[in-house]
């Protein structure tokens, strides 16, 4: 991360700048996503949950004088609501993070701070399962790279092998005391609930996270 | 008549998915169970015919259960319901030896349909669930 | 923004990497939070309207043959329904866009951009309805101002009249041609729906952009 002529006080202020900077696009950001997603869900789930609620109300009614009415409404209602599960299901696989998406956000992340960045192995061929989870794993491990490390060069590694899979983030930083904070607890606990392993070392040489997973290959 | 015990962590989804199969007459639900452990005692102790079984439950999944089954060769049979065709389970399940994998809000016909046809000895798989199966990475023609 | 003792070439340089990590920032951010939603709605969703469906087919059935059975099955679907209703809206509910934390969000990016914020009127006297859709006037017109205009400076003005509210964005720029792009237009599109009326200004001493929306001040 050596600009050209740059004074050194330039080079923090610049990386001062750069975190302060994502921290504020990545507020709007989340608002942003936050606030179409509210739109979408009260208009899909509003709409779905007040008809099934007043349809019921009225079978109910309906139920001791008028039963063939009252199936009618039931069914109706029924139908509603396998029709909103589709809906969600559909928007539901639309959110499931993909190991390539997260692969290019970080390729971005590391060039706008300097950091030369390396991808070993084929990101493309895992199951969506496992895929999900590197992926999520390497969102924060790029993330303290980024933020903690102080590294020229970070590279990943994808080691796929019948059955498991292998993802490792290095860097060639100064290390850290690597006291876990809510980042590297929450990428623990997921690994472990995927039943995963995770294993960190950090030194004067840099830091490595490596994750091992099964993997299926299923979708 | 077939013989079921139904596992589900759900209560009121336990109870009104039993009831609504018995509705025919043909089926008899044995138990209703709350989670794997108990599921998978209800089937040693009264060795129904079939096991219908959600997957996400307290303790043991119903994909963990429907291992056992095979591991000990129980004549049970276990028929898998869910709400979201999650990443693996469908494979896993093919493995654990599960002869139906439905949506639990598959219409009540097709629900007891596949009870039947798996009590037959036959398998039963919900079409949106067996589609999503080759969505991604499993393409037989792309060698890793 | 200017870094003492910086070159022009380094300031440029900064100001291109700013704008890159800032898309890294928001892109990483967007599948974060979209994948937080997904797994919280995920849940709820599945559980409400997988219980709605079922019931209501056992209702359906029921109706023919045991009419009290049936009653009681539907009024738990209404139950079900109406519960869901109100844990979605909560959740909507903190989704939707609220003007004094985008305040917070623009403050952010124009302190990271080097320029001067200032805010004069009460951002938080607004019904929701008005405050919704100024909080996104205000974040597009920022957004612009941080990425189009070279200003020093930018103002924020709230005032709040009997029934009715106007924001203004003031910047102290160069001005731009303003050819709408997906932006302007948007944001424009949104304004007209809530019944308010934009106005933009813009010329070689800066850029302003009013809105004048209708305001209850109903929550
Ligand atoms: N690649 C790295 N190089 C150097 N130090 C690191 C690296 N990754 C993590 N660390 C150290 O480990 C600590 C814990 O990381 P963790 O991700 O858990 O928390 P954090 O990044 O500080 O905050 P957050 O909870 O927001 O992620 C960091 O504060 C930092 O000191
Ligand atoms: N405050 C400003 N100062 C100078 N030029 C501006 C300002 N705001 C907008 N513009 C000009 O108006 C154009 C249209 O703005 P608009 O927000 O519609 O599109 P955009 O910002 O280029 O892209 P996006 O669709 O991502 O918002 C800009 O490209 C820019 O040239
Ligand atoms: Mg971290
Ligand atoms: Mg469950
Ligand atoms: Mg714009």
């Amino acid at each position: 991360a050596s600009g050209a002529g740059m004074a050194n006080a330039a080079i923090r202020e610049r990386n001062r700048l750069l975190l302060v900077s994502q921290d504020a696009a990545r507020q709007l950001a989340a608002l942003a996503e936050r606030e179409r997603i509210g739109r979408d869900l009260h208009d899909l789930l509003g709409r779905t949950l007040t008809l099934v609620s007043i349809k019921a109300e009225l079978a109910a009614r309906l139920a001791g004088r008028d039963p063939v009415k009252a199936e009618q409404e039931m069914r109706d209602v029924a139908q509603a609501a396998r029709e909103a599960l589709v809906e969600v299901r559909a928007a539901v696989t639309g959110m499931v993070a993909s190991l390539p998406r997260e692969l290019d956000a970080a390729r971005l992340a590391c060039s706008a701070a300097g950091i030369e960045f390396q991808v070993e192995g084929r990101p493309d061929t895992l199951g969506q399962g496992a895929g999900a989870v590197l992926a999520m794993v390497m969102r924060e491990a790029v993330t303290n790279v980024v933020r903690h490390s102080g590294a020229a060069s970070c590279r990943i590694l994808i080691a796929t092998q019948p059955g498991r899979v292998q993802l490792s983030v290095t860097d060639d930083g100064n290390g850290g005391s690597m006291i876990e904070g809510s980042g590297l607890q929450g990428l623990r606990a997921r690994v472990a609930a995927a039943g995963g392993t995770l294993l960190i070392n950090s030194g004067s040489a840099g830091t490595e996270v490596v994750v091992t997973m099964p993997d299926t290959g299923a979708p | 008549m077939i013989r079921v015990v139904v596992a589900e962590d759900q209560s009121l989804v336990l109870a009104a998915l039993s009831a609504l199969i018995a509705l025919d007459g043909d089926i008899e639900v044995v138990a209703q169970t709350r989670d794997g452990a108990a599921a998978l005692d209800a089937v040693r102790r009264l060795s129904p015919d079939l096991l219908l079984s959600d997957i996400e439950m307290p303790g043991m999944t119903g994909l963990e259960v429907a291992d056992i089954i095979q591991a000990e060769r129980l004549k049970t049979r276990v028929v898998i319901v869910t709400t979201f065709g999650r990443a693996g389970y469908l494979k896993r399940a093919m493995a654990a030896g599960v002869r139906g994998y439905l949506l639990k809000d598959a219409p009540p016909e097709m629900l007891t349909q596949a009870l039947r046809q798996v009590a037959a000895g036959g398998k039963a798989i919900a079409p949106e669930l067996a589609a999503s199966m080759w969505d991604a990475g499993d393409d037989p023609l792309t060698d890793r």
